[in-house]
């Protein structure tokens, strides 16, 4: 099974291979390091940027611009917001010109909690990221998707911003269906084939496995369980605590639906529709703070359209509207959504009577 | 103001044809008379606002002479802030688009009704869409660069912007970026100082001396020259460009300018006598050697106004856009500048 | 009556003179023109920054640490988003050294629509500083609240935004509650005394009226109306385009109740409640685009609380989810919320059967 | 890692007395140890993340020994990055409280349990909270001088920071807010120059031959220095500090300095060899010169070690920060840092 990580590294190898990506930079994305998460070991048009954000967006822009590919990462999403103005004028460039230019561009970054990061490693992004009209948004929880949405991302001729969850980067697939296809089935021969050695690694070339072109297209949500008495609609790591949440409630025959949303912009209503019409109960979980939070855009959208197929007020799971995410384990967890917490909450919805 | 001028070092004298003046002359009038044109519409409430480039035609008209145009990174692209109506008049822009975007109409070609006066946008010249903020086009010219040195051509970036924004961070990155060891990029950089940012005089905010002494560090090649006088201006565009081209490497370009009706509609568009007037000193010039007479000359100032009162009328006539076309173009339907890059075989 | 942005005048010329303010700087804040919008003319303190917004904000933090009292512009907050992750820093200054330092600064920036800026001098800023915690937020909209807002927010140990409605800074007082009190009953007395003439100002000097220390306190609301057949909650110039919307439904025998919320962070979550406890039926209208805004947060706490009090579902409505604001007139109009369609919101709200 | 080390001009070369010289020793050696019990606490498990300041010592113990310190703008403020541990101990922080830090408890002084080891706030001796992303403190810098220009005083700001983050566009605003002319700052700038950032060599990042180069457009006086030698590091940063206190004007330090565990613990914290260790080279000089022996040496060196095992075992013991604590001080009650300026009679 392949790791999250892995998984980024082989679509980006497919993508300089195959779908015309020309550069993958940031800091500390070449050799030797290969990114501080081992995301772009080995690849061809990987290169290091000067330690400068707002560069690396802006030069994406511009190699965009030129009819280049490129894949540019922020280091950690804590480091992106000195360069909102420049996503903005990314998301703007075809309707600021009236369709005369597009902006093809793909921007990585490691986004949440859950890590002990402290203030600085354990932003989130995602409430930023939906505030920028003109980018697509995704936000993988599997192997799988992040190898599938980051070719679909690649091949978009519009910005398209990749969070990763940093607390799965080095998470493998947990089943078949979440692994990328054609990967070695042995872990260590695929660790053996594209993780670069520990040392000298000037010598050391990558050995790809044969992995197909899997576009797993934007806009599209999974169903991860199916369920009748409520619905969780999350994404990223929160989909792996949710699904945790909703097996501790499978002991209490409480049956929760859980989608993941996958891309968070356009994101799929439909899928939440058909879902909230089921069970007319509905928690949506992100880890981003929680005042002007993308989870509470998706509550307005549901009191607006389905009020009154609703048999429970609709709740958000969100961090907590604090500066930042402490270091000590009490205060991480006090701030960001808990299993417990998730579970309480969707069990408080199944039971609630209207 | 007086204008603090260093002499062109690195730039021949050689003179250029009279053929060459004639055409810098007539562009620079027609670009100028734009502008007033355009002042003129928006204090007759045929526009919200005015922001343009008269003052600059002796620096801005050469610039566009001199760009390699065309689509891809084979050809120069261009990073335009709000002062380069000069610059794309002389790539053949028609003045009348101009006037469209003046008057926000659907037709115009620049942003549909949607960006304000002098903020073009042209890809099949490789014209960057200009944008308001101060100096972000600086951040992104490394960007078109890094795709030209890439694709073996002669294609260079150009970009363009003001004195003051020079104390934003990208104006910073761009130097950086375009001059690591072994990674040096071809971007002419061009600041066009006019000593002033809106009511904010350049004398108090610097501390360097000239703005271009902050290429030196970064081993870039920097020159300040008169932008008043367009020999001057085209000879040291011209040069610098070619070491550019050739050599694939950063250039920093400081010229020293007017800002003749001051900074924009806001500060009232007005004409400031007090600020050298390239068009006179040139006219002088013209008369003195005989190229051109005062009363060709002033036919064609004549020329020009009339036919843009004319166009601007017609535009008027031109259909706003409708409040549903908000929704197009949110997103591109297909990979155009990608396309266009393969067209031109590049990347 | 003054106008909005003599009020603004006054009150940082109380700010220097009484309350300590120590700089007041920004582009363009200094002699000879105080502000492009005269917002800053004659005062002592005024003075023009580098064009650097980041220079702006940092120095405004250092300033604040070491114990002074800096009021920093950003001339639009169209050229704010490249400060954010300062604002965070300056939000986050107290709460990450567990209260060993505060921040003691105040930022000014006008916001909005509403003046055919076009698509860089019409954003909206109160989504984003919503999402700025350890801030506090204020968004007047009159003269009065101008002024006594801003000296509660000069007086205040945190970092404090003041977010000025652009199309109302040259807006006078509508009636004598909205006016600053103090001023001389005749508005062109009150210009002489502190308009700066036109040409020359080099020896002119300001005689400022004597107004009070009155100070509006942070996060109290203001009924603007009272109604009981519907709530409409907003803040800045959408108060006024509401009160239009109200004035014509009246003539319908509707009662709207309209709040100002004044105050965006801590929010006046007290007179929300009583108010929906009465009406039943609720429209948050702001004009800054509509996915993850803030008053989709104040559907989210609706539905949260008082979902049993609710008559109808609650509504936003807000600037459409685009790269921009265009600059001819249907465009800005088909961006931004009209009074046409709050009125019929707020229609359709208050007749609306469950 | 071969340094590039000017000679440092305009340095007096006045012998420093055996006693300053003992006294940083043993600063550099408990700085050191501090850093080593750090790195060892995060490995066994007693901290989730290390980072600080090993192979700077003979720059940041002088640093902090020539630091006016006190609260409030007669004094000096210091915007520091994450490794100015050396600093800290010099201005006689508690070496404890680095091992609470490391641990997250309660009872760490410097973040209560929210930052990472190295992330130092102390109000009462200007010490502003040292904050993640690189190279912000420049922004912040000029506005605590322009307090302490104002208070009149002999305070001055000092800020310091890596080489590699001198590409983000706060270090140009440090440089253009503290230069501007008229205006100048009482700005101490450090760089601290490991060649270095994470896994990113200096060379290919940079156009200037040396960071300093970039102080000269700006008129602003720069220096490269050894940082590795506590004497050189001394008679530098107190001649900087002598012009910025004098001067009310800035100066650019740059000091060439070791990175003698690597990044941080992300990339394994391990002592790296072939980098110089400013220590064993202070060693053999203070022996060559007969001032402190060897045994004397290594009795220190024992001494600390043992001190901060032992503490850190005791703080291992100490009360972890309770989930509540989050909603601890978002907004401050009172203007802590307004008395301070007061009290101070500065403002
Ligand atoms: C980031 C940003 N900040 C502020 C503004 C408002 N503004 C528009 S033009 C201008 C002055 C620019 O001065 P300069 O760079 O010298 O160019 P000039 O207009 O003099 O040609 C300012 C402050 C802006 N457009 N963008
Ligand atoms: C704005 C920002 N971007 C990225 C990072 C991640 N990061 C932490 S340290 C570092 C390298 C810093 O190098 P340098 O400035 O040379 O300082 P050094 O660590 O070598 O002392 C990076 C990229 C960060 N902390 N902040
Ligand atoms: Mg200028
Ligand atoms: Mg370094």
């Amino acid at each position: 099974m392949a790791t999250f990580v892995q998984a980024v590294r082989m679509a980006l190898h497919v993508g300089e291979e195959r779908l015309g990506v020309t550069d993958i930079f940031g800091e500390d994305i070449g050799a030797p390091l290969g990114g501080v998460f081992t995301q772009t070991q080995g690849l061809r048009t990987a290169w290091n940027s000067p330690l400068d954000e707002r560069g690396i967006v802006g030069s994406a822009i511009g190699l965009a611009l030129a009819g280049q590919k490129p894949v540019a990462e922020i280091q950690f999403c804590d480091y992106a917001f000195n360069t909102i103005d420049l996503l903005k004028l990314a998301g703007a460039m075809c309707w600021s010109s009236n369709g005369d230019w597009n902006c093809p561009m793909v921007l990585m970054t490691p986004v949440g909690a859950g890590i002990h990061g402290s203030i600085y490693h354990s932003h989130s992004f995602d409430a930023q990221a939906t505030r920028l009209p003109g980018w697509k948004i995704v936000m993988p929880s599997t192997p799988r998707d992040a190898y599938g949405l980051l070719l679909s991302a690649i091949m978009d001729p519009n910005p398209v911003m990749f969070l990763a969850p940093k607390a799965l980067l080095r998470q493998k697939a947990q089943s078949p269906e979440e692994d990328v296809p054609g990967v070695p089935s042995d872990d260590r021969e695929l660790s053996k084939m594209i993780d670069a050695p520990l040392g000298d690694r000037s010598k050391w070339r990558p050995r790809w496995p044969n992995t197909p072109d899997l576009f797993v297209p934007l806009g599209e949500a999974r169903v991860v369980r199916e369920g009748c008495d409520a619905t969780v609609v999350t994404y990223g790591r929160h989909v792996h605590v949710c699904a945790k949440a909703c097996a501790e409630l499978e002991a209490e025959k409480i049956d929760v639906e859980l989608i993941d949303l996958r891309t968070l912009h356009p994101y799929d209503w439909t899928a939440i529709v058909k879902s909230v019409k089921k069970t007319g109960r509905v928690l949506f979980v992100n880890e981003d703070t929680e005042i002007t939070n993308f989870g509470e855009h998706l509550v307005r959208r549901t009191v607006d359209e389905l009020f009154y197929e609703l048999h429970a007020p609709p709740k958000v799971i969100a961090g907590k509207h604090l500066p930042g995410v402490g270091l000590a384990d009490n205060l991480e967890k006090a701030s960001v959504p808990q299993q417990d917490e998730i579970r309480d909450a969707l069990r408080n919805l199944a039971r609630h009577e209207p | 103001m007086a204008q603090v001028v260093s002499v062109p070092r690195r730039v021949s004298d050689e003179a250029l044809s009279p053929e060459l003046l004639v055409q810098m002359y007539d562009l620079m009038v027609k670009a100028r008379v734009l502008e007033e044109r355009l002042i003129r519409m928006q204090k007759q409430g045929d526009g919200y606002f005015w922001i343009g480039g008269p003052g600059e035609e002796a620096f801005s008209v050469p610039l566009g002479l001199l760009v390699h145009k065309g689509q891809g990174p084979e050809f120069d692209y261009l990073h335009l802030h709000y002062r380069g109506g000069g610059t794309m008049l002389a790539l053949g822009a028609d003045p009348v688009d101009a006037l469209r975007q003046m008057k926000n109409t659907a037709t115009d070609p620049y942003s549909g009704g949607r960006n304000f006066a002098s903020h073009y946008s042209v890809r099949k010249w490789n014209v960057v869409p200009v944008s308001s903020p101060i100096e972000v086009q600086y951040a992104m010219a490394p960007g078109t660069a890094m795709a030209q040195k890439r694709a073996g051509g002669k294609g260079i970036t150009i970009v363009t912007g003001g004195d003051a924004g020079t104390a934003e961070g990208e104006f910073a990155s761009c130097l950086i970026w375009s001059s690591r060891k072994g990674h040096e990029l071809p971007v002419l950089i061009v600041v066009t100082n006019n000593q002033y940012g809106i009511s904010t005089p350049y004398d108090g905010q610097h501390g360097e001396k000239r703005v271009s002494d902050r290429g030196a560090a970064f081993g870039i090649r920097s020159l300040t020259i008169d932008g008043n006088d367009p020999e001057t201006s085209y000879r040291a565009i011209r040069s610098a460009m070619d070491y550019v081209r050739t050599e694939r490497k950063p250039f920093f370009l400081e010229a020293m300018v007017s800002r003749l009706y001051g900074h924009s509609s806001s500060s009232g568009a007005n004409f400031v006598s007090e600020e050298a007037d390239c068009i006179a000193q040139f006219e002088a010039k013209l008369e003195d050697r005989k190229i051109l007479t005062r009363a060709r000359m002033s036919e064609l100032r004549t020329k020009y106004t009339e036919e843009l009162l004319e166009a601007s009328k017609r535009v008027r006539e031109e259909p706003q856009p409708e409040p549903e076309d908000v929704w197009k173009h949110v997103f591109a339907e297909e990979n155009m500048v990608g396309k266009a890059a393969r067209k031109d075989g590049a990347s």
